[in-house]
């Protein structure tokens, strides 16, 4: 059985169980962490770096989502130099893809515009990088328009621990890098795709939607998966 | 001269028996001829010079006096291939085959060759100190017997048969080693996290990704004393509790490949690999992976994720891979040349090894000295020596009457160093110090006519490609950097890019996943902290102070095309 | 038990691959040691190789694929029947092997990481072969060109190219 | 001395372009051009999109008349998915269009032409703009300004957002009409019409100051081009094209939007960017035709709404030819803009929650045809199998007026220009007669920010003589 401890979250006393992540305690405690890679139910992996707090004595930045809590821990989620950061993160990422709100899907219903808005970013100070990135809509059902991926890899990671069909993974390394439908084959070819649509609920961005869907219509619902990760645990 | 081992026999009179057998052989020989059969020599054509060598020696009646053997690197990779002649300690370089019935003939002589003869009271000799490269090229790395016959596994022997792995543990811990990979984390701590883990089976792993470019001290160690890192790992193996290793050698190094796992064949055979090893109770085997070609496996988490059959990209710490590595499962990680340290220090004490090096470093430190300087090569210095004396000593200096601009050490995740610290102490925190980092042991020699910024545009150039894509700050970042530096190159860059530039390293430095993004804005970080100016001249002047770069001012386009064959 | 796969064809290389596989359990951590035969035996990776691959140690498609494109050594494509490597490594680049690389670059009519249209030649960089002291260096197959220039390494793949 | 004069950038007009005047030895204007001297590439880079995104991305190609765009690149995509979308929801975009044309066309009158209705074309040019309107004729200034925000807050009721709104989706409208916007929009009516009918009779009052300069915005004989409905009456949003010529003659009736490749003709000069389109079977350039509010109303038969149409006989009275009517046309167009809308809210199901025929696509191509207040539009795109665009060719009113403007450039400098006595108000003329088409060449191409006018004399050997900044 797990024990208690206590830290600290930006000054605030909180109690947490030993196993639990920071990011999990501040949830439970109302202090906002942003986040873009995690999603409940899915693995943590520590990628976006959106996530990252100070803790007092340790001089690099950790990522909440994937640290422990210890006794005595004291965290800061909001300082100056972390929000210097965040932004600068997300502003990169829109200048790594092509994401042009005003013509989404997703508009009004996408993480990384909130994301934009949270951190007041109303301009982006780094210059574009125009990838070319094509749209898949080979899928009867859902489109994936790599111009507004992120690579959270959310889809991938969904399709591989709820789903067990792992259809997609991820080409390439660095900013070449990409999604890939099975043999990077069109989604609508692929012969492990199950067609369940939890990666399109999964997705944080416009990348992934439902077909027929016109601007600002596609509204993402994850929260499903933590039902199924509640019940799979249940099984066990 | 193969040795059956039968199985009656005890292991440890076996292996003295090997030696003795081996010496005794040797000693049937006037002469030993040691032909240089590392990677650097053997482009250079040792291999045909060792045929025509045996072929002189059987043709003029040598045949029994004289033995040709393959031997190892001496160091002067520039003068390959190198013959070493013993016991006179007779150096030749640059061999051709022509050359071999002179150097037959000459045998006995009191003068050595004056032509081909190099050397060996010169400083470059005599100011390095080996203790990783001891064997000094002496040694077959193809036969076991060989190294056996020259003291190997002796330290083995001593571990298993008269020391606990607690007693491993603090005589390491005792001798300060630190990980030569390149953080400088105390080996024996390591070893003890790893101990004292819970979970079982533990691994061990030996990182031979040497990435850097321009860094091949750890090929010339897995090339040449295959035997040696064998050892080394076997006994971090008994200290921590492994019964599984692997030797993870990146692609671009066959003859590593072939060497180590020959290594392994021949250990398995004199059971100083497997089941019940040396006749205890330990048991232990290694396999070889083979990298394909990503900077980043050097990092411990990417490499356990390459070695697992994935992508191999890194994984926040902690948990560190000393309580859930490979599999799961608790893994020690080190680097050939730490674990090549190890069989010197067990046998030698770790007061032996403590009392070289500085106060906090300790030991020796494998270079690969190169760029523009005249003995470029493989050198092996005590740990505290300065930089003047690597480059003037050593080294010889910059070639061509040129003034020295700057070393670089660590490779993408280094920095350089000017001029005004060239009577730098080579350890650990004084590289440190000045931003800069010790690293596997690349030791790359500018001159005045290096561009900084094209320096720093090059490694930014390198950790853009090899990022792995994972975290943003690294993926984007790099690309964003880059795109700076060479807007910088082309003079289209602004004052304002120079204060972007300073804002995206410290951004990618604090926030990126791994290693390869913390570090990656270093080189660029260092050069602005010592060449400014430089920079400045492109940007404002719009001019390369070194005459590198071609300055045009017109918008530069980002992206021009890559494309590849995969 | 893993039964095993039944080969792709009849060519012989298949059971080399399968050989590698087999020596490791049909483990999926076999994954890129399965791959080095394959690219061994056949030059590249094609997609009977992977799907082969994939299927035999129970790998899904996309992580053969990821695993194949994140790796350099690993080429999607056939190479050409000789190959140049210029080495981008910290020696051979402050000596000026970016120059050898534009040269050849003109002069061939690709870009690095590219094969002439006739298939003779592929242009490729590599990121240090280890030969600093030869700095620059140019591969051409299995020869070194030590302190190369680019009107060296120029005139021979020219001599390839003309074949 | 032979020189070349340039005007750059036309101003007051929405986008970028400019006027090359040639001039021969004698100082006469030996010919002119109008030049649209900026790419947009939308056609190119829509390529490859779904085209569910298609409204709203063509909606961005113009900040003046999104809601044009919108509803044309929208029968587009009803014409992709096959369907005939609910009347309601016909109705609704209707009423979105015709709000559109009410702002856009309070925009042009008072905002771009009122000035030098007002103030005079010679009047000085830093006070010749709607704060100038505001000193001297505060009612009109006020009427503007008001008959402007009505039409945008009309569409911001209908569609979410004023500018922009991504209500419109292929097969319908993405949300039905509530009563209590119904009820405001008609509320806001009778001010709307009492507004218009007041600068109406305003602007017949002042019209015969200009008899100079609508004679010489005459001299461009040229075809019309319009939408009417089934009746042969004015019609903003779905119908048939009918031409007409410069007697009032109706040539073509009837023809079917779907088919315009059959009778218009795209042609490119070298002096712009905009393409030159021309009605075939008259040739090239004889073919060149104008569209717009001017258009509009020489071919219907009436504008179908009672006030509007009791402004008609007096229309009827004018030159047709002559651009300079293209301002009387607009506040016509506003007045049966607000009555139509009245109508349209009338309609027993026009809160109807049915507004969206749902479907994939089952044809490769679609066209869509829609009035802007500028003129007719254009939409035609191709998708593949997977509903990616293929490809996209748009034809927009300013490309329909194109050779028009151009023609009479030339006239009106022929008439105005002197380079002996050279002066900034002949210059403004050359420049009104662009106003009077209203061009939107944002739309046509594509504009980025905004310059000082600036005119250059430059000798034939390209040398620049004299250079005049506003």
């Amino acid at each position: 059985m797990s024990g208690v401890v206590t830290l600290k979250i930006n000054g605030i006393d909180v109690g947490a169980q030993e196993n639990e992540t920071i990011l999990d305690v501040a949830r439970e405690n109302d202090i906002f962490i942003p986040t873009l890679c995690y999603l409940e139910g899915l693995s943590r992996i520590g990628a976006c770096r959106l996530c990252l707090v100070e803790v007092k004595g340790i001089s690099k930045l950790l990522p909440a989502c994937a640290t422990t809590v210890a006794e005595g821990m004291e965290v800061f989620t909001d300082t100056d130099r972390l929000r210097k950061y965040r932004r600068l993160i997300v502003e990169m990422l829109f200048t790594e893809g092509n994401h042009v709100c005003s013509v989404c899907v997703a508009n009004g219903h996408c993480e990384l515009q909130t994301l934009a808005q949270q951190h007041e970013i109303d301009y982006v100070s780094l210059p574009y990088l125009y990838p070319q990135r094509t749209v898949d809509a080979s899928h009867e059902r859902f489109v994936f328009d790599h111009n507004r991926c992120v690579l959270c890899t959310r889809c991938v990671r969904v399709c591989d621990e709820v789903e067990g069909a792992h259809t997609w993974d991820i080409r390439g390394r660095g900013i070449e890098s990409g999604v890939i439908t099975d043999l990077n084959q069109p989604w609508g070819t692929s012969v492990t795709c199950t067609s369940c649509g939890k990666c399109v609920q999964a997705c944080p961005t416009g990348a992934l939607f439902m077909k027929g869907k016109s601007v600002g219509e596609m509204v993402h619902s994850p929260s499903f998966l933590t039902f199924l990760a509640q019940m799979r645990e249940a099984k066990k | 001269m193969t040795t059956k081992l039968p199985q009656s026999q005890l292991p440890e009179e076996e292996i003295l028996r090997v030696a003795e057998q081996e010496q005794e052989e040797k000693s049937q020989y006037q002469r030993h001829i040691y032909v240089c059969m590392g990677a650097a020599c053997l482009a250079a054509g040792s291999a045909t010079v060792k045929d025509s060598l045996s072929e002189v020696v059987d043709q003029n009646g040598f045949a029994g006096r004289c033995a040709v053997h393959g031997g190892g690197c001496r160091g002067l990779c520039a003068e390959g291939p190198t013959v070493t002649i013993e016991p006179d300690d007779v150096l030749y370089g640059k061999i051709t085959p022509q050359d071999a019935p002179d150097i037959i003939k000459n045998l006995g002589k009191k003068r050595p060759l004056e032509r081909l003869h190099r050397p060996t009271d010169r400083p470059f000799f005599l100011r390095q100190q080996r203790i990783v490269l001891e064997l000094a090229g002496k040694v077959n790395s193809e036969r076991i017997e060989d190294y056996i016959a020259s003291g190997g596994y002796k330290s083995l022997l001593k571990a298993v048969h008269e020391m606990s792995p607690v007693e491993v543990i603090n005589e390491i811990t005792r001798s300060g080693l630190r990980g030569r990979g390149g953080a400088g984390y105390s080996t024996g701590l390591k070893w003890r996290t790893v101990a004292k883990a819970d979970g079982h089976p533990k691994y061990v792993i030996c990182n031979g990704d040497e990435g850097d470019p321009g860094a091949f001290m750890d090929r010339s160690v897995m090339d040449d004393y295959p035997f040696r890192l064998l050892e080394g790992i076997t006994i971090a193996a008994y200290a921590v509790g492994a019964e599984q290793g692997y030797v993870y050698i990146r692609a671009e190094y066959p003859l590593s490949v072939r060497r180590v796992q020959n290594a392994i064949r021949q250990a398995q055979r004199l059971n100083l690999l497997g089941n019940q090893i040396a006749g205890t109770a330990f048991n232990f085997d290694v396999q070889v992976r083979v990298g394909a070609g990503a900077f980043v496996c050097g990092e411990e988490t990417a490499l356990i994720a390459s070695i697992e059959g994935k992508r191999g990209q890194p994984r926040p710490r902690p948990p560190y891979p000393a309580t859930a590595g490979l599999w799961g499962k608790p893994t020690l990680i080190n680097n050939v040349e730490t674990f090549a340290n190890i069989p010197a220090i067990i046998r030698n004490g770790a007061d032996w090894f403590a009392s070289i090096g500085t106060e906090k470093s300790k030991g020796t430190k494998v270079f690969a000295l190169t760029g523009n300087i005249n003995h470029s090569g493989l050198i092996e210095v005590p740990m505290g020596i300065t930089l003047r004396e690597i480059i003037y000593d050593i080294g010889g200096g910059i070639p061509n009457g040129k003034r020295f601009k700057a070393a670089q050490t660590g490779g993408p995740s280094g920095g350089c160093i000017p001029e005004e610290h060239l009577d730098i102490s080579m350890d650990y925190e004084s590289l440190a110090g000045i931003g800069s980092i010790m690293g596997s042991g690349g030791l790359i020699v500018m001159d005045e006519d290096s561009c900084m910024v094209n320096v720093a545009k090059y490694f930014m150039e390198f950790c853009m490609t090899e990022s792995c894509g994972k975290c943003i700050p690294c993926r984007v970042g790099t690309a964003q950097i880059y795109r700076i530096l060479d807007n910088t190159t082309r003079g289209t860059a602004t004052l304002s890019d120079l204060e972007q530039l300073e804002m995206l390293c410290d951004m990618v430095r604090h926030t990126s996943l791994c290693g390869l993004g913390q570090a990656a804005p270093n080189p660029v970080l260092s050069t602005l902290r010592f060449f400014r100016d430089e920079y400045l001249m492109h940007i404002v002047e719009k001019r390369c102070p070194a005459g590198v770069c071609h300055l045009h001012p017109e918008p530069a386009l980002y992206n021009d095309t890559k494309e590849s064959v995969r | 038990m893993k039964a095993t796969l039944a080969l792709p064809s009849d060519d012989k290389r298949w059971r080399m691959v399968n050989a590698t596989m087999r020596r490791h359990g049909y483990s999926s951590s076999a994954l890129i040691e399965a791959l080095h035969t394959v690219q061994q035996a056949f030059g590249y990776l094609d997609e009977t190789a992977l799907q082969y691959v994939a299927k035999s140690l129970r790998v899904p498609l996309s992580r053969v694929y990821g695993v194949a494109t994140f790796y350099n050594h690993f080429m999607m494509k056939p190479g050409g029947t000789h190959t140049c490597v210029v080495c981008l490594g910290t020696a051979c680049y402050i000596k000026g092997s970016p120059q050898i690389l534009e040269t050849l670059e003109k002069r061939l009519a690709i870009r690095k990481g590219q094969t002439t249209p006739d298939g003779k030649l592929s242009l490729m960089v590599a990121h240090c072969v280890g030969m600093c002291w030869l700095a620059p260096v140019v591969m051409l197959d299995d020869d070194v060109q030590a302190e190369a220039t680019p009107a060296q390494a120029a005139t021979k793949i020219q001599e390839w190219v003309s074949k | 001395m032979a020189k070349t004069l340039v005007i750059d950038p036309v101003t007051r007009i929405e986008g970028h372009a400019k006027i090359t005047i040639y001039l021969d030895d004698a100082g006469e204007v030996q010919n002119a051009h109008f030049h649209v001297t900026q790419v947009r590439g939308f056609e190119k880079f829509c390529e490859g999109r779904p085209f569910h995104e298609m409204p709203s991305l063509m909606a961005r190609i113009c900040g003046i008349c999104p809601v044009s765009h919108l509803l044309a690149s929208a029968k587009a995509c009803d014409g992709l998915l096959a369907v005939r979308i609910p009347v309601p929801a016909a109705n609704l975009r209707r009423i979105l269009n015709l709000a559109q044309m009410i702002q856009s066309h309070a925009l042009s009158f008072f905002y771009l032409s009122s000035p030098d209705l007002l103030l005079g074309m010679d009047a000085e040019p830093a006070a010749r703009n709607l704060f100038g309107v505001a000193q001297q004729q505060p009612q009109i200034a006020r009427d503007g300004v008001r008959l402007r925000q009505m039409g945008q807050q009309m569409i911001e009721m209908l569609g979410g957002k004023r500018i922009h709104p991504s209500w419109v989706v292929p097969g319908g409208v993405n949300a039905p009409l509530s009563a209590e916007h119904r009820d405001k929009i008609l509320a806001m009516i009778p001010e709307g019409i009492t507004t218009v009918q007041r600068t109406i009779t305003w602007f017949k009052g002042v019209i015969e100051k200009y008899a100079p300069e609508i004679q010489t915005f005459s001299r461009v004989k040229t075809l019309f081009m319009g939408l009417v409905n089934g009746d042969g009456n004015l019609e903003f949003y779905h119908g048939y094209l009918r031409l007409g010529d410069a007697a009032g003659n109706i040539i073509a009736d009837h023809l079917d939007p779907v088919a315009y490749q059959d009778y218009i003709g795209e042609a490119v000069e070298p002096w712009s960017y905009l393409k030159s389109v021309f009605y075939k079977p008259q040739g090239y350039p004889a073919g060149i035709y104008r569209v717009g509010p001017l258009a509009r109303l020489n071919v219907v038969n009436a504008c179908g709404t009672p006030l509007a149409d009791a402004e008609m006989p007096f229309f009827r009275t004018l030159d047709r030819q002559s651009s300079f009517h293209y301002h009387y046309a607009r506040l016509i167009e506003i007045l049966h803009g607000f009555e139509k809308v009245q109508e349209l809210l009338h309609t027993p199901d026009i809160l109807s929650q049915r507004v969206r025929a749902e479907a994939m696509p089952n044809s490769n191509e679609g066209i869509g045809v829609a009035e802007a207040p500028r003129g007719t539009l254009i939409h035609h795109y191709k998708i593949d199998d997977n509903g990616l665009i293929t490809h996209a060719n748009l034809v927009i009113a300013t490309g329909h007026n194109n050779l028009a403007m151009d023609r009479s450039v030339y006239e009106v400098a022929k008439e105005y220009v002197k380079s002996a006595h050279m002066n900034e108000g002949m210059l403004n003329r050359v420049e009104a007669v662009i106003r009077t088409f209203d061009p939107c060449l944002s739309c046509s191409t594509h504009a980025i920010g905004q310059m000082p006018l600036q005119l250059e004399l430059i000798a034939p050997d390209g040398t620049v003589v004299e250079t005049l900044a506003r």
